[in-house]
């Protein structure tokens, strides 16, 4: 697997998503800049990863979504690529028009850092299928904007193409108000695109990779998309 | 030129922070306030003489960048 | 003196003598002002005079009294003096801290006041050359019912989130506070952890004639000028516009600031850095020339700016943040402004090193100010102000001192109250997993760990244990026991984790040094401190004195606030308070059921009174080695400091992390219940372990006391007699308090 | 009746937004924007029929809770 890891001013969980990426396929993912034009030759993963790019201002993924390096990731995207956008990432993907819906502030207006649980809603994609399907897996969440919305149609519609992957949950598996902390709409803490390979999510699985850390919950994800992608290549 | 550009969150989509603000006022004891909607404004020194042309440039600023319209709307007014 | 060099302009001797009062400089002070030009000053001059020799800058009040503080051992790379505190902890890596206080900025404007104070703290650790990996903080508080306080604690809460989530460096520890005493001056102590190659430390000595000196982050604007500033008649322009602003934290220029900083200081361009702390430009330009016994010349023009019009005046105090000064080599200019612009940050050559011995300063072709550098430092003011004791409280016989409630309620009442209740409603909305490295977040054990990402580079597995500590009630009623406890509680906390504590910075925060009772105070805390460092082998690094914290000629508690930092070669090693089922229960140290100043006296009997705990520096000393030594051998399963509530107060917080229950054997005749189970001595830890007879023979062989005090399981605590308190409502108790108080403050804008 | 208030930073306040966002723009391609500064636009419904006792309200509750009149300034429209 050849990931590359994309860092804007104001980035700061790259490091972290490389300690997870290297876990998972013993490879250093390569660091990219955000003037960066181009993806260096035999990148089959980009990743977007968490923190606040250009601090947030304005509103969280905005300014990095307008970067050089997006235009190649959107190229990259649409040639099939794979492209996982984690918080701020996720934010940047819905900024740059490559998933629906934007993120709000949370409901509570208040930063959240705290374990959330999410449920695997598929577990047929490039990204879930080291779980099971409605297997619920602990993350560290830690945003202000992660109310996750869309226009009625559009959740619809998202549902109907199986494109929700993510949902928070009880640590029994159960979507309740309670375990859907920032207020998202339905629940929906990770979205994909229509060929399943553009991943969005609020979490960070990358800071569950390491049982002398905070356990391994997040694991499976980074396996799966190293088996995915070691399959492809 | 002075250009102001007000960002609102659209009608139907949630805006926890108008809400909220509103529940505040309540609770500092002002009686008869309706709905809150809260939002941005972004005034800009623009290097443009004419008031039409720098409107259509604020336009563009707030597609391109100031606005979200999945969920935002925006009007430019020049100073 | 006669000089054929020009002079700035100088002010009118009336005028000058008049300015020297109002920036704060006492007359006799002012005359040495005076005698060191040899002429009145310029007004840039005399600003500079005020701000380097105010309380803040120059130490004058505790100067002669820090130096009692024992400073080195084998492991102490660099103690006091610079930016920030150095210790060696293996593997070629060094660990980089300080705290600082921010008190006065966060009672104006806590969001920004607090933002600001975390920013600063950072700049101290990276300016030295190493990786910020970790906030901590220790905060106290008003009580929230009095005027504006809740808005205080909820805009603090959130600048520090705001500033630490930003820039990406975890907030995984503090303390908080609640006391009358601080409602019209709470404090708000920030510090930073960093990690640097042991042989790679950058410090504020300025060397190499001819060596350009760098401006380089945010612009200069009129933020946090001498109010002075404004009673000056040179300004007659719109008032409103020249009104000192409060300064506004852009964490986003701090976390551009620290990658460009980092990727210069790989190289070899930088001679000496200091970042823009207080007094700005003034101290950053006046220390490292200072240090490397040189003199500088700057020219303002040079200097980014963020208003028009600003004076030098202005440009040398504002305190604008998100700045730094460097000296870097010849030469290397481009190479370093290539690095500072790829970060899109500002970068300016803004003067040179001489070797003159003086400081001048050019703006717009005029000299506004010329100064012997030697004199400002060394003439700078000293005070050993008068002290008076703080007199003694008697020891409170517990037998005398009956149980109104029962244990049952009154356990219920304490981890509810403000000082014990959960601080989660605060540390949620700290980003403390940011990095990837945090192994023990808030709540999870008695210190944070947090491992370091070097270690792990090299094969290693290294981590830090890290806390902040203090009990003011102790300090009020005895200053030298508090400071002592202060001490012994920080290395109490990383040693159950199963750390090795290796030093401590610390925060002095005190009324009006003036009064003799607070110098006093002052005095006698640092006596303690300085016993109890010497007696644990945890010298003091580094450090911050905050004076004059007083509204209305009341002052808060005596805060004499330490911050912790500890090694763990294994982070694997690293235990928590989470207490698992079908374990015993083991109480390490001697209990004599000490209520005087105890919260349980507070909050349950209604008086704050009686003599502190003391601190016996030996026992704690050997009983902590000893838990040290058991939890390295790996016989602990779960470990907790007793600290403030005692001991059910430490078995309820065990009970609760970890979701599990105990049933509890009754205590010695001899004392009454509630001394027992609330009594706060000190020296004391309670452990979980697998083989309870094994471990109370070790504890003997080793002369230590302990005690086997019940067994883990079930879903409640069960007192001895039967009576039993649920984890459940053990929890609505403790979880409910802060989300309860601040429920209606969530609307704050940003 | 409706009331704007629009909050601004005080002059002389950095504003972290505003340089951010006129950094992004001059990215973008927009040439000759000069100082950008960053607000907030709070809408409200009252019931009240007399335009100065509405903006009076307005001002009360804008000083109160809606700006932080330490670092900001605000303004109110009646619409
Ligand atoms: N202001 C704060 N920020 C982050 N964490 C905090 C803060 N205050 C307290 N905590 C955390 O809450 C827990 C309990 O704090 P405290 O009661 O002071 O612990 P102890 O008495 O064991 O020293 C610790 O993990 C501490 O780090
Ligand atoms: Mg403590």
């Amino acid at each position: 697997m050849q990931a590359a890891i994309v860092v804007f001013p104001g980035t700061n969980r790259e490091r972290d998503m490389a300690l997870a990426l290297r876990r998972a396929t013993g490879r250093k993912p390569a660091m990219l800049w955000h003037r960066d034009t181009e993806l260096p030759a035999g990148t089959d993963l980009v990743v977007l990863p968490g923190g606040f790019s250009y601090g947030d201002y304005l509103r969280c993924g905005a300014m990095a979504a307008q970067s050089p390096i997006m235009r190649a990731v959107k190229d990259f995207a649409a040639r099939g690529g794979h492209v996982l956008g984690v918080c701020n990432g996720f934010q940047m993907l819905t900024e740059a028009g490559l998933l629906p819906g934007a993120l709000l502030r949370n409901a509570t207006l208040r930063f959240l850092s705290m374990d959330c649980h999410m449920r695997v809603e598929r577990a047929d994609t490039p990204y879930t299928h080291r779980f099971r399907r409605g297997q619920v897996f602990r993350a560290t969440m830690a945003h202000g904007d992660g109310n996750y919305f869309a226009d009625p149609a559009t959740l619809d519609e998202l549902e109907a193409e199986g494109r929700v992957i993510l949902r928070y949950a009880t640590p029994a598996g159960e979507v309740t108000e309670a375990a859907n902390r920032n207020g998202s709409a339905r629940g929906i803490a990770g979205i994909a695109s229509a060929n399943l390979r553009v991943l969005g999510l609020m979490p960070h699985p990358e800071n569950q990779v390491d049982p002398a850390i905070d356990g391994t919950d997040g694991m499976p994800l980074f396996e799966s998309l190293a088996e995915t992608l070691a399959s492809a290549a | 030129m002075k250009v102001l550009v007000t960002v609102m969150p659209k009608v139907g989509v949630l805006d926890p922070q108008g809400k909220a603000i509103g529940h505040a006022l309540a609770g500092l004891g002002f009686a008869g306030v309706g709905e809150v909607r809260a939002g941005k404004v972004i005034e800009l020194e623009i290097a443009e003489t004419d008031a039409a042309r720098a409107k259509q440039l604020a336009e563009e600023m707030a597609r391109k960048l100031l606005a979200n319209t999945v969920i935002e709307s925006f009007r430019v007014e020049v100073a | 003196m006669t000089t054929s060099a020009p002079l700035p302009a100088l002010l009118a001797p009336d005028r000058a003598a008049q300015l020297a009062a109002e920036y704060g400089l006492k007359p006799d002070e002012y005359d040495r002002v005076l005698a060191i030009l040899g002429r009145t000053p310029s007004l840039t001059e005399l600003g500079i005079f005020s701000v380097m020799w105010s309380e803040h800058c120059s130490y004058k009040s505790s100067r002669v009294w820090l130096r009692e503080l024992p400073t080195k051992a084998p492991w102490v790379i660099q103690g006091p003096g610079e930016n920030a505190g150095v210790i060696d902890i293996g593997e070629g890596l060094a660990a980089v801290f300080k705290m600082e206080s921010h008190n006065h900025p966060s009672f104006i404007e806590p969001y920004n006041g607090a933002a600001t104070g975390v920013g600063g703290i950072l700049r101290d650790v990276f300016t030295m050359g190493a990786r910020p990996i970790a906030n901590l903080n220790a905060l106290r508080f008003g009580m929230p019912d009095a005027p504006r306080m809740k808005r205080v604690i909820d805009g603090v809460v959130r600048g520090i989130g705001g500033y630490g989530n930003c820039v990406g460096v975890p907030t995984v520890g503090g303390e908080v506070n609640f006391h009358p005493r601080y409602n019209g001056n709470p404090l708000v102590n920030a510090m930073t952890v960093g990690i640097a190659r042991a042989d790679r430390i950058f410090t504020a000595k300025a060397t190499g004639i001819g060596n350009p000196v760098v401006y380089v982050g945010s612009k200069t604007g009129r933020d946090g000028i001498h109010g002075a500033t404004m009673a000056s008649t040179e300004f007659s322009a719109d008032a409103e516009e020249k009104r000192p602003t409060v300064q506004i934290g852009d964490p986003f220029a701090e976390k551009l600031l620290i990658e460009a900083c980092l990727e210069l200081m790989a190289t070899d361009a930088i001679v000496a850095i200091q970042d823009m702390g207080a007094a700005g430009l003034t101290s950053s330009s006046v220390e490292m020339a200072g240090k490397g016994g040189m003199g500088i010349d700057l020219v303002l023009d040079d200097v980014p700016q963020r208003e028009a019009g600003m004076t030098a005046y202005e440009m040398m105090l504002s305190e604008s943040q998100e700045r730094m000064l460097m000296i870097l080599k010849p030469g290397r200019e481009a190479q370093a402004e290539a690095i500072f612009t790829k970060w899109e940050l500002d970068f300016a050559v803004i003067g040179h090193l001489t070797d003159t011995g003086r400081i001048t300063i050019r703006h717009r072709g005029a000299l506004e100010a010329d100064i012997p550098l030697a004199p400002l430092e060394s003439e700078a003011p000293l005070y050993r102000r008068p002290t008076a004791e703080t007199p003694k409280q008697p020891v409170l016989d517990p037998a005398t001192i009956p149980d109104p409630v029962g244990l049952d309620k009154a356990l219920l009442t304490l981890v509810g109250s403000l000082d014990l209740c959960s601080r989660r409603w605060i540390w949620d909305q700290y980003d403390s997993m940011v990095g990837g490295h945090t192994a023990r977040r808030p709540g999870a054990a008695d210190a944070a760990i947090v491992r370091v990402e070097e270690s792990l580079d090299q094969g290693g597995n290294r981590a830090l244990a890290m806390t902040t500590d203090c009990t003011p009630r102790y300090c009020l009623a005895d200053p030298e026991e508090g400071g002592k406890q202060a001490v012994a509680e920080a290395w109490r906390n990383i040693t159950a984790t199963g750390a090795l504590p290796l030093a401590i910075t610390d925060n002095m925060n005190f009324g009006n040094p003036e009064k003799p009772e607070i110098m006093g105070q002052f005095a006698a805390a640092v006596r303690g401190m300085a016993a109890a460092c010497t007696a644990l082998d945890f010298p003091v690094v580094s450090g911050n004195v905050s004076l004059y914290n007083e509204t209305e000629g009341r002052s808060i508690l005596p805060t004499p606030a330490i911050g912790g930092v500890g090694v763990l070669e294994d982070v694997a090693q690293a235990t928590g308070l989470a207490l698992p089922p079908g374990l015993d229960l083991i109480l390490v140290g001697e209990t004599r059921g000490w209520l005087g100043q105890s919260l349980w006296l507070r909050e349950i009997a209604g008086r704050e009174d009686g003599a502190p705990p003391p601190v016996d520096l030996g026992a704690e000393r050997r009983n902590g080695d000893a838990v040290r030594g058991w939890i390295r051998a790996g016989l602990v399963a779960a470990c907790h400091d007793l600290s403030d509530g005692g001991l059910l107060v430490a078995a309820a917080e065990m009970a609760m992390a970890g979701g599990c229950g105990a049933s509890l054997d009754p205590g010695p005749a001899a004392l009454p219940p509630h001394a027992w189970w609330f009594g706060e001595d000190q020296g004391r830890y309670l452990l979980a372990v697998a083989n309870g007879a094994g471990l109370l023979r070790a504890a003997a062989a080793g002369g230590v006391p302990a005690l086997r005090i019940g067994r883990s399981g079930g879903e409640a605590l069960v007192l001895p007699g039967g009576l039993a308190i649920s984890l459940a409502e053990l929890r609505e108790a403790h979880e409910g308090t802060l989300p309860a108080l601040m429920a209606d403050t969530g609307m704050q804008a940003s």
